[in-house]
């Protein structure tokens, strides 16, 4: 197991710098430079010494051995549409909202989601099937700002329970929340029902019965443990995005997240931003599939069995 | 000899894009304490379904046991149970093993833990004790170090020892009912004989009785005391086995036994293989079944059902040849008299 | 004999004609009261069994029908504007209403519809073809050639989409369809891949999957033929997933200018231009969103539908 | 064994998720959760409320509050608020704050400030020092200053901040602690009301370096106000300095500025109270909050112009009749009310209304260039005609294809762009395509001259030689325009101290760059503010620069 998990670090580490070079020369080469988005009328002899300053005159591959030497150094590099502020205080400020926000709701969406589609693929083709089929439906195709939209202005000004927008109370916490589970539960449902039926149809559940296992054993233990395996996969690449945040939750709850933060800085062309921001996403995301590896390794037999021969 | 088991007019069907598929038509039988009953026939004559449905294991594949249908169990009406009170005597007062033993035990358990989980379903009991238990099962079914065994998952055993291991999760609560799914199909020739002696022994010692359902009558002739043919959904003769294999009487069960490799040796003839398929089980049944495929076919088996007509108070055939205007048939060579151990 | 067989026997009148034997006629034996069918037959019966899985497609056929004519023939067009009756709600003249510049959205909605279903419909397609294609080749060789696959896709789903979509639309100029499907899929395969991957590693240890190797059948025949269909039901949940997905996605790239440009529009745009008049004209939204989400349920059934009849497993 | 590892892992999860919630949500700086102004309130003798505090909305987070750094306008307006620049705007008119007086020479090359007695909130005393050292980072080089243009006409600052010369020739001195002497390489009449000159401290800048002013607490503040906490991408608080000169007519004790992205947000929040007063456009909202006794309502001119620029060298728009066609095609009262929901006033013109000259009023001196040349021309597709044959383009619109550049991509941008494009199209004839970037590119493209048409919106100063300069560089400004009698109006009217004399040149520069359509003005933006009736004393005039002066809650 051990030289397994160090293959994949070092597999880690070429996939994380392949990524960091695309979107390095990705990055400069869409037109238009960090100062022009900022400051409308520049005359051009001060965007030249701007650029100077920040040596983006200079050919870009020496701006990319440049950049990599400071990467190595584990520097980040500041923002340069907030001039002072390093991208790692950045991350630090804003990476544990975004966790925060994502971080529930997909742990709440995940839960309720694979409880749902359990229910819904026991009752097959009976109304909890249904109402739960409709439920994952309407989750997938109302798009994230009706939900937002409406939620803020129920919960916000007929009924003032929580704050509108903002940041620093558990109140700011439940309608981001809510808007931000009904996705991740939509999709789970659907996939757990479609791996349960898989399994129910398997002949090991005939021989539980056989054996008069209660129904409630029989869900629990045989059928939840081999259907919940393809989720797994599926959360792990979920977790990656949770880092990230949601754009539209937080520009419309006013929330001080990543999923803002990065957007913006690539309307800004703000380089060491995004540069930086994706680097740290990279990195989860390719965490996150090495974490679910070893956790599909270590609870589906099948599959540690044949790693360790 | 009271019926530990007695199965009357079982009727079960699915139903199916096509109609209703009438898999088992009327079928009654008993089956006594340390009895041994095979069940055999080509494969679609509803000799499965009658096993599951005595086990109402039905449900899950859509199976309906129709009204009038009667199966009691040690004085209890299996149909009239509860889930609940069904679970008791599921797996402890009868179980049941099955064909495909690769898919029949849930990949992500151990052997173990799948065996202790029948214990612990029926028995209040220390996990310690429960482990010994099992690897007493295992021994009993003749596994090779079952201490290590215990610990390994079904992937990593072979197709023998895999339905060794079902044979001791069925065996954990000592039932008085096994019933056998075609165990040895899906085994080559050498381990089926190893598992029918092994079956065979765990009867004896168990004072058990088994239901064996297979198409291979080699197997039922060393294992069983009654054997039922069935066709069609329906039983066309039963008897005890040496009624069958001495004395057959219907021509089913004569094509049955012309098709044994062993005894085609005496008449060097070609085996002999019956033509045609088995009909299909939407036809609601108004003639003999295996009318289209009989050679001794009359018009009247076009016409009538043929009754089942009891020739000793076990030997029982439903065939028009039996009637008394019907001619008298001798079976063709080489059928009757096959002795056996 | 023992007397109860024989009077059963006796009660019906018999004639002794009818005890003349005959052979077995294997000719009727053949009768079937099923006949023969072929597994593509019995997938397409079974598939109109399924009643839910029908009206999906009727429904479908509908709305692709409703986008190709009513802009025909309505009496409305898309870009038309009139600034006296800005913001109506729908009424017998504008049955869906009108927008910000008085234009009326029933045109606009099924007009809309051509491009988010060409963008829903074929972006699916296209992503899960190449999905399953890459994942099956991936899971069917395994061992490195596996692990480097993987290694491009994880490459490919880390480079943030919206860079790549910025410079999809500078590199290529135009924002026709073609580029807008192009933008979207480029990077759209890699989460299918990953999941038909996984899910065909079982698989292809199987017992079938060895034996068509041994009669030396091509590698992408057997990715095609044997692993594919035999992991439909994860492939058609993901597929249908991805309608919305890239339905929305249109929007996104509209609102970074390279979506459908103006007048014409699209489903995702008309619902993102509704946002922000959503609490006071709700109906705005309602239409695209409603369509869209019919697409989607009736993507869902005929997914569902077509699981059941493909899925040999399920074969009655 | 493997169940206790799940539960283990599952549980350590469990409490380092809720671990994270709680350190997150109590941000570093401080709890601010904003309901802590529910202090009893009461009222003092003259009806003032006890407590004094505002929820005020802010458009943008501010990119560094650091004077020799900062990007932007929402920068520049928390200046006003936490420093004490050498003059400001009120009602207005030029006064004075950090200079209690200052006399400018004869020949307008030289200021002599007199400053007043003001403290930094440690205590130190502010000096002419400190406001020599704010220019002389402002044109430090290596700070890359993005504003350096505003304050070309200070002597060798432009030389200084290009590195040709050394910073001791800048053209700012300090007799002693409370005189400030500037030296201007030219005069420029307009340098107190359109400049901003700051004070800074070396100590401060020296101590922290790169991170001067990206947090609450690495800045110095001596103004009206002081950055109490600063969430970024959240909100600010600003509580009052009691050490500044004019403390008593400040009654605001404390400001809470929310950044809110969203506008169906801000709107929600003005409707339950979080917010004191907010600039309101949508149609239904606006008769919402009319139809509410308890908010009362303000017009707000923004002095911006929004317009659609010509590329004076591309190959179709280089012909002046085809720029005027195209600008008189524009039905200025239907996009002010669609794009603007009624909010904007038609332009005719480039100065906004807001513009003074001196004291003499720009508009109402000089009539709209535009409405001239509408009644000359009756037929804007006639004109376009008469330019394509000059063209040699033929003489048949529907022939002519266009492109019109939009900086945004948002669905908004889209509706409101297809709009410009049916007005061109049913007006002239001709086919209008649209091109929709994001604004960092439009800004570059259009800097570039790569485009035919784009809309551009340009905000004015006190005076109009901010707005008409941007025009009199050699390269013709954005819309490549080059007229040498234009830059010399231009440039002789910023050197004319007579304000009649500059008035006229100003209107005759405007009346050029309008009738040569080298620009389409389309309309002033402005913005309908609706605030709660217990605020009062909320200015009204758009260049006053006074902070929360004057403004105080009677009976929140």
């Amino acid at each position: 197991m051990a030289k397994f998990i160090l293959k994949r670090i070092l597999y880690m580490l070429v996939v994380l710098f392949c990524v960091i070079t695309l979107t390095f020369f990705l990055v400069h080469s869409i037109p238009g430079d960090p100062i022009t988005s900022m400051v409308q009328d520049l005359p051009i002899e001060t965007r030249d010494l701007y650029l100077q300053k920040y040596g983006f005159d200079q050919p870009l591959i020496v701006q990319y051995v440049k950049f990599i030497q400071q990467l190595l150094t584990g520097d980040l590099g500041q923002s340069l549409r907030y001039p002072g502020r390093q991208v790692v205080d950045i991350v630090a400020n804003y990476a544990p909202v975004s966790g925060i926000i994502g971080g529930i709701a997909l742990a709440i969406g995940f839960a309720v989601g694979i409880l749902l589609g359990i229910i819904a693929a026991l009752n097959r083709n009976r109304w909890p099937d249904r109402l739960v089929m409709v439920l994952a439906l309407l989750g997938t195709t109302i798009p994230t700002f009706v939900f937002a939209a409406v939620l803020q202005y129920v919960f916000t000004v007929t009924v003032p329970l929580f704050p509108t927008t903002g940041w620093g109370t558990w109140g700011h916490l439940v309608l981001p929340v809510a808007c931000m589970c009904v996705g991740p539960l939509a999709s789970y449902a659907r996939y757990m029902r479609s791996s349960v039926l898989d399994i129910t149809n398997q002949d090991f559940i005939l021989t539980a019965e056989a054996k008069g296992v209660s129904s409630f054993r029989i869900v629990s233990r045989h059928i939840f443990r081999n259907s919940f395996l393809p989720c797994i996969t599926m959360i792990c690449t979920s977790i990656a995005g949770i880092f990230s945040g949601s754009f539209i939750i937080e520009s419309i709850f006013a929330i001080p997240g990543l999923g803002k933060y990065f957007i913006s800085a690539i309307n800004d062309r703000d380089y060491s931003v995004v540069l930086g921001l994706n680097i740290i996403f990279t990195g989860t995301y390719i965490l996150s599939i090495l974490v679910c590896d070893i956790l599909l390794a270590i609870i589906d037999p099948r599959i540690r069995i044949a790693e360790e021969n | 000899m009271d019926s530990l088991l007695t199965v009357k007019n079982l009727n079960v069907s699915f139903n199916t894009y096509a109609g209703e598929v009438k898999a088992v038509r009327g079928v009654s039988f008993d089956l006594g304490v340390k009895e041994a009953l095979a069940m055999v026939g080509e494969s679609g004559c509803g000799k499965t379904v009658t096993s599951k449905a005595v086990m109402r294991l039905l449900s899950r594949s859509g199976g309906i046991i129709k009204e009038g249908s009667r199966i009691e169990f040690m004085g209890q009406d299996i149909l009239g149970l509860s889930t609940r009170e069904l679970n008791r005597i599921r797996g402890s007062k009868m179980s049941m093993i099955f064909q495909d033993s690769m898919t029949s035990l849930n990949p992500t358990m151990t052997i173990g833990n799948q065996i202790m989980e029948n214990i612990f379903t029926h028995e209040k009991t220390t996990r310690q004790k429960a482990r010994e238990r099992a690897i007493e099962l295992l021994k009993l079914v003749e596994i090779p170090n079952p201490e290590t065994r215990l610990k390994n998952y079904p992937h990593q055993l072979s197709g023998g020892m895999r339905q060794r291991v079902m044979i001791a999760i069925a065996l954990a609560l000592n039932p008085s009912l096994l019933i056998a799914d075609e165990p040895t199909t899906a085994l080559d020739v050498t381990i089926q004989a190893q598992l029918m002696d092994l079956l065979r022994s765990l009867k004896e010692r168990f004072s058990m009785s088994v239901i064996l359902v297979t198409h291979d009558l080699g197997v039922v002739a060393d294992f069983a005391d009654k054997v039922q043919v069935m066709y069609a959904g329906t039983i066309v003769e039963r008897g005890t086995v040496d009624e069958i294999f001495d004395s057959p009487r219907h021509p089913y069960t004569w094509a049955l036994l012309s098709s044994i490799p062993g005894r085609a040796q005496e008449s060097k003839s070609k085996l002999y293989s019956l033509q045609g398929t088995p009909p299909d089980l939407l036809l609601p049944l108004q003639q003999c079944p295996f009318a289209p495929r009989c050679q001794y076919c009359m018009p009247i088996c076009k016409k009538a059902i043929p009754k089942e007509n009891f020739l000793t108070d076990t030997h029982g055939v439903a065939c028009w040849l039996q009637h008394p205007m019907a001619p008298k048939v001798t079976p063709p060579a080489g059928i009757g008299g096959y002795d056996h151990e | 004999m023992n007397e109860n067989a024989v009077n059963s026997i006796q009660e019906q009148a018999l004639d002794p004609k009818d005890f003349q034997i005959q052979g077995a006629d294997t000719a009727s034996a053949e009768l079937f009261a099923r006949k023969p069918v072929t597994y593509w037959r019995d997938a397409w019966r079974r598939f109109f069994e399924n009643k839910l899985a029908v009206v999906a497609l009727c429904l479908l056929i509908v709305i692709t029908l409703c986008t190709i004519f009513v802009p025909i023939f309505s009496s409305h067009s898309i870009s038309a504007h009139d600034l006296l009756n800005r913001k109506q709600w729908p009424s017998a003249q504008h049955w869906f209403g009108t927008d910000d510049l008085g234009r009326d959205l029933f045109v606009r909605v099924w007009a809309g519809g051509r491009v988010s279903i060409i963008i829903g419909v074929l972006g699916a397609a296209i992503v899960a073809v190449v999905g399953c294609i890459y994942g099956g080749i991936a899971a069917y060789f395994g061992g490195k050639v596996d692990m480097l696959m993987m290694r491009i896709v994880e490459i490919l789903s880390s480079v943030p989409n919206l860079l790549v979509v910025i410079m999809m639309s500078v590199v290529l100029e135009s924002s026709s369809i073609p580029t807008l499907l192009f933008a979207m899929t480029v990077t759209g395969w890699c989460p299918i891949a990953r999941l038909v991957r996984s899910q065909m590693l079982q698989i292809s240890r199987s017992e079938y999957v060895m034996a068509a190797r041994l009669m030396g059948v091509s590698p992408l025949k057997i990715v095609v033929r044997h692993m594919i269909p035999n992991t439909f039901s994860v492939i058609i949940v993901a597929v249908t997933f991805r309608i919305p997905g890239l339905i929305f996605g249109e929007a996104f790239l509209s609102n970074v200018g390279l979506g459908v440009q103006p007048p014409n529009t699209s489903w995702g745009a008309l619902s993102s231009a509704a946002q922000s008049s959503l609490l006071y004209y709700p109906y705005m939204m309602f239409f695209p969103a409603l369509l869209i989400a019919l697409t989607m349920l009736s993507f869902t059934l005929m997914g569902d539908g077509l699981r059941d009849a493909l899925d040999p497993k399920l074969r009655r | 064994m493997k169940r206790k590892l799940s539960l283990l892992l599952a549980l350590m999860m469990m409490v380092t998720l809720f671990a994270g919630c709680n350190k997150a949500l109590q941000n570093p700086d401080e709890n601010m959760n904003n309901n802590n102004d529910n202090k009893e309130q009461g009222q003092t003798s003259d009806g003032k409320d006890t407590n004094q505090y505002l929820n005020v909305y802010l458009s943008a987070e501010p990119s560094v509050l650091d004077v020799a750094r900062f990007v932007g306008v929402v920068d520049r307006n928390m200046f006003f608020n936490v420093l004490e620049p050498l003059t400001r705007i009120e009602n207005g008119e030029v006064v004075g704050a950090g200079a209690e007086s200052w006399d400018i020479s004869d020949d307008g090359l030289t200021y002599t400030f007199h400053l007043r007695e003001n403290y930094w909130t440690d205590g130190q005393k502010v000096t002419a020092q400190d406001y020599i050292t704010a220019l002389q980072r402002q044109c430090d080089p290596n700070n890359a200053f993005p504003h350096v243009s505003d304050y070309n006409t200070i002597e060798n600052f432009v030389a200084i901040s290009s590195g040709e010369a050394d910073v001791s020739t800048l053209g700012a001195s300090a007799p002693d602690e409370n005189t400030l002497v500037l030296k201007l390489n030219a005069p420029n009449v307009a340098l107190l009301s359109s400049t901003d000159f700051f004070p800074d401290r070396a100590d401060i800048a020296e101590k922290y370096g790169d991170t001067l002013g990206t947090e609450a607490s690495n800045m110095m503040c001596c103004g009206p106000y002081t950055l109490e906490s600063w969430t970024h991408n959240s909100q600010l608080v600003l509580t009052k300095n009691d050490k500044y000169w004019d403390a008593d007519s400040f009654d605001i004790q404390k400001v809470t500025m929310l950044i809110i992205p969203d506008s169906n947000a801000q709107l929600a929040s003005l409707e339950n109270g979080s917010l004191d007063y907010l600039g309101v456009s949508t149609p239904e909202y606006v008769e919402k909050f009319q139809a509410r006794d308890d908010m009362d309502e303000m017009m707000l001119s923004s002095a911006r112009t929004s317009m659609v620029i010509f590329n004076c060298e591309d190959s179709v728009f280089s012909n002046e009749k085809v720029r005027q066609a195209f600008s008189l095609a524009l039905d200025r009262d239907a996009l002010a009310e669609v794009i603007t929901n009624g909010t904007a006033t038609p332009a005719y013109s480039l100065v906004p209304p807001d513009c003074q000259v001196g004291n003499l009023n720009f508009r109402e001196n000089v009539e709209e260039p535009l409405t001239a040349l509408a009644k000359e021309v009756d037929d804007p597709k006639a004109l376009l005609i008469e330019g394509m044959q000059e063209l040699g383009l033929g003489d048949d619109p529907s022939k002519l294809t266009v492109k019109f550049a939009w900086g945004a991509t948002t669905a908004q941008a889209r509706t409101y762009s297809e709009l410009y494009q049916q007005l061109w199209q049913e007006a002239l004839g001709c086919t209008v395509e649209l091109e929709f970037n994001d604004s960092a590119t439009h800004q570059s493209n259009v800097n570039a001259g790569n485009f035919q048409m784009a809309s551009m919106s340009w905000g004015a100063n006190y005076e109009p030689q901010f707005q008409l300069s941007r025009w009199s560089t050699e390269a013709g400004g954005q819309s490549r325009w080059k007229n040498a009698e234009y830059v010399s109006l231009v440039t002789e009217a910023s050197q004319t101290s007579d304000e009649q004399k500059r008035l006229e040149l100003y209107g005759q520069a405007e009346e050029l760059l309008i009738k040569e359509a080298a620009i389409a003005p389309v309309y002033f933006m402005a913005s309908r503010r609706f605030y709660y009736s217990y605020v009062n004393g909320l200015n009204a005039n758009t260049f006053d620069t006074t902070s929360f002066k004057g403004v105080y809650t009677s009976g929140r």
